[in-house]
């Protein structure tokens, strides 16, 4: 089934108040910003109460959207002629994007809330929420734009924001850094993205979702891979896809609320929205540019699930895994409308077992004043029982435990997927269980075995303000994906976005792949609970075998980035610089010098003897009569 | 038979020209410039003959006249400036220069 | 028999008045008592250059006389009556800057340094003969571009020249200079002089009169192949390019302009320039009018060298006066491509009121820069070396900013004179629609942006650099520099702003060209 | 039409405010004066706006009277939409400048009010340049406004500024002398007998001649621009220049060769213009490219802005010469955003500079922590300078980019690359200066004053305003930019897929 016809919002109801969700806390960062220390009081609450407020405004929305027959649920409103003849601002309210709006508005609002706690003791906790605020006006605008232009500008806006709160605490070089190598690799991506757009207006004359994609099918089957692939590209930034991976890593130098909003639940799931908003229109199934995405996506997850077996660092763990995690997604939104359902799915229940685990490793550093290393954790269950609780749920859900969220979108996504192509199905299939090593690897050397941290920790267990958000997520890490699946709800209800395919998929939970799913996450499981859990787990790093320190070194990814592209591109600037100063403007330097050379010489003509100058008279008048001579008898 | 003249007025002036060239002393440069002068006049006069009128001949008065001008104010400033470096060599007068 | 001549005595009273205030000069110098003299002279010197002035502007408004006078040896037309006004408005500005002992030799007899110098000094000697030389001068500038016959022209060159080589050697200060001046600039006038008049002869010779319609008249029957009248043009060409001080026979200039008393480089630079140009259209146009597919070549070459070594050499120059000297030798250059021209009536009319024009601005725009020169002092005289022009701008920024002003208008930047003065002349070298003389348009803008640099130097030095501690001292200007200073400066701003009203007088003068 | 002679209201207040400064005695008063003069423009210019119709006639607010006759030269001014946003860019920018600089001048111990009266100058000739319907007028104000900026570099600028300012003033005369020959050269071939701008648009038809004139132009526009490789002059004249003159250089200045290009080089001469676009586009994506690799490897903060100049001066070129509608638009739009971005720019770096008295990125670091604001500012200001979407430049590059690639989708591509390049000269030079530990240089450093806060707030208000309204600019630029190209004789390329409406 074909995506329903994009209408034009007729007005009336909560959709047509749509926009108040970006404005809500678009208006907060303003006032926490301009506000300045005026703020710092309140600041924090009236950044959660935006983002409530947003999150109010998105379920009214999707109440009205529901209430409306399915070919109806795609409904554009026009705000205002943003470029004329080019492109407006306006929303695409539809069962996709007001998903996504619900996941963002939930998530980041609990976020908003651990963080009260989080960051109590930062004296820049209002410069916080005031980013967190503006990450949440971006998010939205680039899930709801009905365009691709405002898509963009939400685009970069997320952008913005995940550079301001990477680099939150500038004061680290290692968070400047990695803030600037986030924007900059995302700048690659959005190279991509614009040029996709450049080349949709050149063929189609629009931008609007509602002109382009109805003709897609119109433009050549090149264009439309081309399309398809640059759009690719600015996923790949966006979602920290293979090649585009390296900076998601660093970017775990942010306060963890922050990679847990951002770094894992929603911003870096904006690539698999393109895809699967574009999907109809540039990724049909079967299309090369599908194929491509499904690569990439296999490609990562495995590389992300590697990377995330090494690491000590939780938070890099979790990054790995997040990685991993939006392969999957990739995997899913490749393969058409067959994988879309799914894909979201697993993006929603991710959102929430992610946001967990995030929380989870936040509420840890915060008992262990900042520390990140989990070889100097260990025993932590006893102290931190809420942390443990919560975070052991979200490790079940994401290793894909029966029944609980994880299982069933991961293993849908593994079903379709086999249908379209065995292959790439059983890798996802070993990417889980690798999955099941690296997460259970990470709970054991946290919260089992002796502890290893020295005496002047005191872990304790986090305040309420912290500990809520974390019970309220591991509630729905346990029951989401059941309830999204069973009986393809979201397929249903996305429907209308994105198409469904022919016969719908259905859930049998003892499948082949399933159960070698299954088989082998326990066997990853096992591994690491005989590695870590038995043996004492040293506390500083072993050299590691070779493939450890490959996987340690995020497969070489920064070295290769290095070798390839910062190194070479070091040498062209001292090139350029150097050719600027005594190339182009040698010349303009040395004609002046010429030119003064050339006086400093001819003025000695000049003898100053007076028989000299009669002589150039007399040769000249020779000279003028021999010139006047030759001219004349021509 | 005027081109014998015209030839002679030629190498004069051109002895002329070349005198102002090479002679040191203010004095004979000057003069060799009134050698010049003078080789006008007689080609003044060479042609006045051969165009049958008399326009030349007037003209060599003329010029006559102008020449002894200038060798009032010539003097003069020889004078001065010899008496001043005690020199009349053109060769001295060369601080303005380049 | 003999019929008695007859002379248009109206037509040639300006001159008449200047010579003839010339000779009661001379008189006043034979019979006035020493300390009456001056005050004599000055007003004299003065009252008849206005005189000379009002009956210019009379016989225009009288109406221009469309035939020679004095038997067709003087041509009063339309533009030699502008050229006398300019002349003399000139001139008057720059006897103001001469009426200033302080330029001139007590004595220039005395031996430099000598005790008779000191005691004429302490005397309070003077030498008031300049005014009369001066006038004596005037009156040839008047008569050289006025002249219709080559004869007339050399008396006219030699009554020009030489008292302006005796005044040449007149500074009060640094005379050995003055001197050297005085004797180079005499010794290669005179030379040049002779090659001009051995010009003369040889077209006489050609055309057998010296009479300029009567060459062109003969040109018209001979065609332009004849040896005599291709050497003799040559000849001609060498007097009169060496007066307007065109490469290669410029080298005269800069020593001159920078040995002679300033008053007296105003008056050359301004006065002479402006009547040398005068008689070099007269010639070319007038009598070598047919023949300008002949000169146009050389003469092309002849510009752009100018123009070239004008600008290169003044670059690297430190003495101010000999700068401004080289910048008037690349002047020089730009006024020639304006006499290259040459087309049908209307053309040369275009051509020769942009000339004008230019001729007038410059004029003008250079009295004023020098006159700036004169007030600029060491203690040992004028702060000639351009180091000590460094900071001026700090000291007095108004004299600086009028300097700075001057030489913009030099460089011809636009709202100032100079700039419409570079257009009109281009213009109608453009106007002319020959591939090679547009390009040696665009070979004179470039040479004018290499110019351009040395004026800049300048103001560079008097604004941006700091200035010595010892720096020259700005002396309060005399009533009569400062009114020279502001007309420059007046006169340069309005020719930059409105230059309409005198462009109408210069294309009415240029409109009927010069009578034949 | 009104008959209020607007324009010439504008320059004449700002004229006979620098006579009034200039003669004023005491320094703080001549600042007072300045700021009050070029705030009335400002609101005189802002009523001229209002009362101007996009859709009415192309040029309004027209007076035309006889200059001089015989070389048939006119006063005449009047403005177009693209004319009147620049005169608005200008009339917007000085009294922020003038603010700005209010120390600037003191430094030298040199008269601060010529500084000033110098500043309301310059302002009036921005606005005739812009005005000017006149060939010759505008090449009058073209080649005249050198000379108040020269003196601005000259004796107000640094270490280095009267190298820099004699190279700024030798190199734009050379090209204005260029252009001049050309001048002329169109006023004869025309044979109008009248210089003014709709006389002459078609009166060049034999292409050789077509060619000549516009390469007169052009290179005079180039070295304006400037468009690579003639640019060598800017960035020593930007780094020399005191901040406010930096900012009226770079902001407005340079915008004459991108509007001399947009109006004279295609009006005048469009077959010349097409036959010339493929050397054009590449030297201007070139100088995209280019301009923002020499950016990243500058030690020296207003270096690197003046090389980042360079690299968008490339996008507006490119914009020009693309001529579609999207594009021209655009580059006409980028010139306002360019001139309020690069001014925010320059204004917050002087700033920096002002009170550690160093221009090199190596003597900074941490400012952040103890000047937020500062800070704050230099993020935005450099945010607006890789064009981030939702800020101003972003809306006048995209256009450029989208409306280039229509025709020339290579170019477009590889000028594209720049926005990857400008991310890193920009957060670079911010993570060197502004991040990191605080350098004990900097430790003592106060954030931003009262008037500082006045001086940046209303550009990065403009800045982020226009990034999401940049309509009310359009709506004027759009018509205008039409009717040029129509003289160009150009039609934008259309759409591959036909769309159907309403879908």
């Amino acid at each position: 089934m074909e995506p329903a016809e994009i209408l034009s919002h007729a007005g009336g109801g909560a959709i047509s108040l749509a926009w108040l969700m970006i404005v809500l806390p678009l208006a907060g960062a303003a006032i926490l910003l301009i506000g300045g220390r005026a703020t710092n009081k309140w600041g924090h609450l009236l950044g959660v109460l935006m983002s409530v407020g947003a999150f109010v405004v998105a379920a009214l929305v999707f109440l009205q959207l529901i209430g409306l027959d399915p070919a109806q649920r795609r409904q554009s409103v026009n705000l205002y002629e943003f470029i004329p003849g080019v492109a407006n601002i306006g929303l695409l309210i539809d069962p996709l994007s007001i998903s996504f709006c619900l996941l963002i508005t939930f998530v980041g609002s609990l976020i908003h809330v651990y963080s009260i706690g989080y960051m109590s003791h930062d004296p820049d906790r209002r410069r916080f929420f005031a980013y967190l605020n503006l990450f949440v006006a971006a998010m939205l605008l680039l899930v709801l734009a009905d365009n691709y232009v405002a898509l963009f500008i939400g685009w970069e806006g997320v952008g913005l924001a995940s550079y301001l709160l990477i680099g939150f605490w500038q004061y680290k070089p290692s968070a400047a850094v990695a803030a600037k190598k986030a924007f900059v690799v995302n700048r690659v991506g959005d190279f991509g993205l614009l040029v996709a757009m450049f080349l949709i207006f050149a063929q189609f004359g629009t931008l609007s979702y509602a002109e382009v994609f109805p003709n897609a099918a119109q433009a050549s089957q090149g264009v439309q891979t081309a399309i398809g692939l640059l759009l690719l590209l600015g996923a790949c930034g966006k979602s920290a896809q293979l090649p585009l991976q390296s900076w998601l890593l660093d970017a775990m130098e942010g306060p963890t609320p922050v990679s847990a909003l951002i770094h894992a639940a929603t911003m870096v799931t904006a690539g698999v929205y393109l895809v699967v908003r574009s999907g109809a229109a540039f990724f049909p199934e079967g299309s090369t540019a599908g194929l491509v995405v499904t690569i990439v996506g296999v490609a990562t997850l495995l590389a992300g699930a590697i990377i995330g077996t090494a690491k000590d660092d939780i938070k890099k763990g979790l990054a790995g895994s997040t990685m991993s995690q939006i392969g999957y997604m990739m995997l899913a939104a490749g393969i058409g409308p067959a994988g879309y359902a799914f894909a979201i799915a697993h993006l929603i229940t991710h959102g929430f077992f992610k946001a967990d685990l995030f929380l989870g490793a936040g509420s840890v550093m915060h008992a262990m004043n900042d520390e990140v290393d989990m070889r100097r954790y260990g025993g932590l269950r006893k102290l931190l029982p809420i942390t443990f609780v919560t975070f052991f749920i979200g490790y079940l859900a994401i290793i894909g435990f029966p029944l609980l969220s994880g299982y069933f979108t991961k293993d849908g996504i593994i079903e379709s997927v086999m249908h379209h192509n065995a292959i790439l199905g059983w890798l996802a299939v070993l990417g889980a269980g690798i999955t099941g090593f690296y997460m259970t690897r990470m709970v054991v050397m946290t919260f089992f075995g002796p502890k290893r941290w020295d005496e002047k920790a005191h872990p304790h267990e986090s305040p309420a303000v912290m500990t809520w958000p974390l019970i309220i997520l591991s509630v729905f890490s346990v029951g989401l994906g059941a309830y999204l699946i069973l009986s393809n709800r979201l397929l249903v209800f996305l429907a209308p976005a994105v198409g469904q395919p022919a016969e719908l998929p259905v859930f049998h939970p003892f499948s082949v792949p399933g159960l070698t799913t299954l088989a082998l996450v326990a066997v990853g499981a096992g591994i690491a609970i005989a590695k870590y859990g038995r043996s004492e787990v040293p506390v500083v790093q072993p050299r590691g075998s070779f493939l450890t320190v490959f996987a340690r070194r995020d497969l070489y990814g920064d070295a290769l980035n290095e070798a390839l592209f910062m190194r070479p591109g070091q040498w062209l600037t001292r090139l350029a610089v150097f050719f600027d100063n005594r190339g182009i403007d040698g010349v303009v330097n040395g004609l002046a010098a010429g030119v003064g050379g050339s006086s400093g010489r001819l003025r000695k003509i000049q003898t100053g003897y007076v028989r000299s100058y009669a002589l150039s008279i007399f040769v000249g008048a020779a000279v003028l009569a021999g010139a006047w001579f030759v001219v004349g008898t021509l | 038979m005027t081109t014998h003249y015209l030839v002679l007025s030629a190498l004069l002036f051109a002895i002329g020209g070349i005198g102002v060239l090479v002679r040191r002393n203010a004095i004979v440069v000057f003069m060799c410039v009134e050698l010049m002068l003078n080789a006008c006049n007689l080609a003044f006069v060479t042609f006045a003959r051969q165009n049958g009128n008399v326009d030349g001949q007037v003209i060599a008065f003329f010029v006559m006249i102008v020449a002894a001008a200038e060798v009032v104010i010539g003097l003069a400033i020889i004078v001065t400036i010899f008496r001043t470096r005690r020199s009349a060599s053109v060769d001295d007068a060369s601080l303005l220069k380049y | 028999m003999i019929t008695a001549p007859t002379i248009e005595y109206f037509a040639l009273a300006p001159l008449l008045i200047i010579f003839g205030a010339a000779v009661i000069g001379v008189l006043v110098e034979a019979f006035a008592p020493r300390y009456l003299r001056r005050a004599v002279h000055v007003p004299l010197t003065l009252l008849s250059l206005v005189g000379a002035f009002a009956l210019v502007i009379l016989q225009t408004v009288r109406g221009v006389p469309t035939t020679p006078a004095a038997m067709g040896s003087v041509a009063v037309d339309g533009p030699t009556l502008f050229i006398w006004g300019t002349i003399l408005v000139l001139s008057f500005v720059s006897i103001l800057l001469i009426n200033d002992e302080e330029q001139f030799v007590p004595s220039a007899a005395a031996v430099p340094g000598s005790a008779e110098e000191e005691k004429a000094i302490t005397e309070g000697a003077a030498h008031t003969e300049v005014y009369p030389l001066a006038l004596f001068a005037i009156g040839g500038m008047l008569l050289f571009p006025a002249s219709n016959d080559l004869l007339i022209m050399f008396v006219a060159l030699e009554v020009m020249s030489l008292p302006l080589y005796l005044l040449c050697g007149l500074a009060r200060r640094r005379r050995l200079l003055s001197q050297e001046a005085s004797v180079k600039y005499f010794l290669l006038g005179a030379f040049s002089s002779a090659f001009f008049l051995y010009g003369t002869a040889l077209l006489y010779g050609f055309a057998g009169t010296v009479d300029l319609v009567g060459i062109s008249r003969a040109l018209a029957t001979a065609g332009g192949t004849e040896t005599l009248l291709l050497v003799g043009t040559a000849m001609l060409g060498v007097g009169l390019l060496f007066k307007i001080g065109a490469a290669p026979f410029q080298a005269w200039k800069p020593d001159v302009y920078q040995g002679a008393p300033t008053p007296i480089t105003a008056l050359m630079a301004s006065g002479t320039l402006v009547a040398a140009f005068g008689a070099v259209l007269r010639v070319f146009w007038v009598a070598l009018g047919n023949d300008s597919w002949n000169w146009q070549p050389i003469m092309w070459g002849v510009a752009a060298l100018t123009m070239v070594v004008g600008s290169i050499l003044a670059i690297t120059q430190t003495d101010i006066k000999r700068m401004l000297a080289y910048s008037s030798i690349a002047h020089a250059g730009f006024l020639l491509v304006g006499v290259m021209a040459v087309g049908e009536k209307g053309q040369n009319a275009l051509a020769l009121s942009g000339l004008l024009f230019y001729l007038v601005t410059y004029g003008i725009t250079t009295v004023g820069a020098f006159a700036v020169v004169t007030l600029v002092r060491d203690p040992g005289g004028e702060a000639w070396h351009l180091s000590r022009w460094a900071g001026l701008g700090k000291r007095s920024p108004k004299l600086a900013g009028l300097f700075a002003f001057f030489l913009l208008a030099f460089a011809g930047i636009p709202l100032t004179s100079g700039f419409f003065g570079k257009y009109a002349v281009f213009r109608s070298a453009v106007a002319l629609g020959e591939g090679w003389l547009t390009g040696l348009v665009v070979l004179a803008v470039v040479a004018s942006a290499a110019a351009a640099f040395f004026y800049v130097r300048v103001i560079v030095l008097m604004f941006f650099s700091d200035p010595s501690a010892d720096g020259p001292t700005v002396v309060t200007p005399s009533w009569a520099t400062s009114t020279v200073v502001g007309f420059s400066a007046f006169a340069t701003v309005a020719l930059g702003v409105f230059p309409q009203p005198v462009l109408d007088l210069a294309e009415k003068a240029a409109k009927s060209l010069f009578v034949q | 039409m009104t008959a209020i002679p607007w324009l010439s209201i504008l320059m004449g207040v700002s004229v006979l405010g620098a006579l009034g400064v200039s003669f004023l005695k005491n320094d703080k008063l001549a600042k007072q004066a300045t700021l009050g003069v070029s705030l009335l423009v400002l609101v005189l210019a802002v009523v001229m706006t209002v009362g101007f119709s996009p859709n009415g006639d192309r040029f309004q607010y027209a007076e035309t009277y006889d200059w001089i006759p015989s070389f048939g030269v006119h006063y005449a001014v009047a403005v177009d939409g693209v004319a009147l946003v620049l005169i608005l860019l200008s009339a917007v920018l000085v009294p922020i400048v003038v603010l700005a600089s209010w120390h600037d001048a003191e430094q030298g111990k040199r008269s601060v009010r010529t500084y000033f009266a110098l500043l309301l100058v310059l302002e009036a000739m921005m606005i005739g340049v812009f005005a000017a319907t006149d060939v010759f007028l505008f090449y009058v104000f073209f080649e005249a406004m050198l000379i108040p900026m020269y003196f601005m570099i000259g004796s107000y600028g640094g270490a280095q500024r009267s190298y820099a300012a004699v190279k700024f003033l030798l190199y734009s005369l050379f090209g204005g002398l260029l252009m001049l020959v050309a001048v002329i050269a169109l006023y004869n071939v025309a044979d109008k007998n009248s210089f003014l701008f709709p006389d002459l648009i078609g009166a060049v038809t034999d292409p050789t001649t077509q060619k000549w004139l516009f390469l007169g132009f052009f290179v005079a526009f180039a070295i304006k621009a400037p468009l690579w490789p003639v640019h060598t002059w800017l960035p020593d004249a930007a780094a020399q220049a005191p901040a406010g003159a930096a900012v009226l250089l770079v902001g407005v200045l340079d915008k004459v060769g991108t509007y001399g290009m947009l109006r004279f080089c295609l009006e005048l001469f469009p077959d010349a213009a097409k036959w010339a676009t493929p050397v054009v586009i590449a030297l201007s994506v070139i100088g995209i490219v280019y301009g923002a690799i020499v950016a990243i490897g500058q030690t020296d903060i207003k270096r690197l802005i003046a090389y980042t100049s360079i690299s968008h001066f490339g996008f507006i070129t490119m914009g020009v010469f693309a001529m579609t509608t999207t594009a021209a638009s655009g580059a006409t739009l980028y010139m306002v955003n360019h001139g309020f971005s690069t001014g925010v720019l320059f204004l917050v770096a002087g700033f920096l500079i002002y009170r550690r008295g160093s221009q090199f990125i190596a003597d900074y670091g941490g400012v952040q922590k103890v000047a937020p604001l500062l800070a704050g500012a230099f993020l935005i200001a450099g945010l607006s300078g890789l064009s981030l979407p939702g800020l101003s430049t972003f809306v006048s590059e995209f256009m450029v980019l989208l409306g280039t690639f229509e025709r020339y989708a290579v170019p477009a591509i590889i000028g594209t690359t720049g926005v990857i390049l400008a991310a890193i000269y920009i957060l670079w030079m911010y993570q060197r200066t502004m991040n990191g530990p605080t350098a004990e240089s900097v430790a003592e450093m106060k954030d931003l004053n009262g008037r500082e806060r006045w001086v940046v707030a209303p550009l990065i208000a403009l800045i982020v305003v226009l990034g999401f309204f940049p309509k009310p600019l359009l709506d004027v630029i759009n018509p205008a930019v039409k009717e040029s190209l129509v003289n160009v004789k150009v039609t934008d390329p259309a759409p591959v897929v036909a769309v159907k409406e309403g879908q």
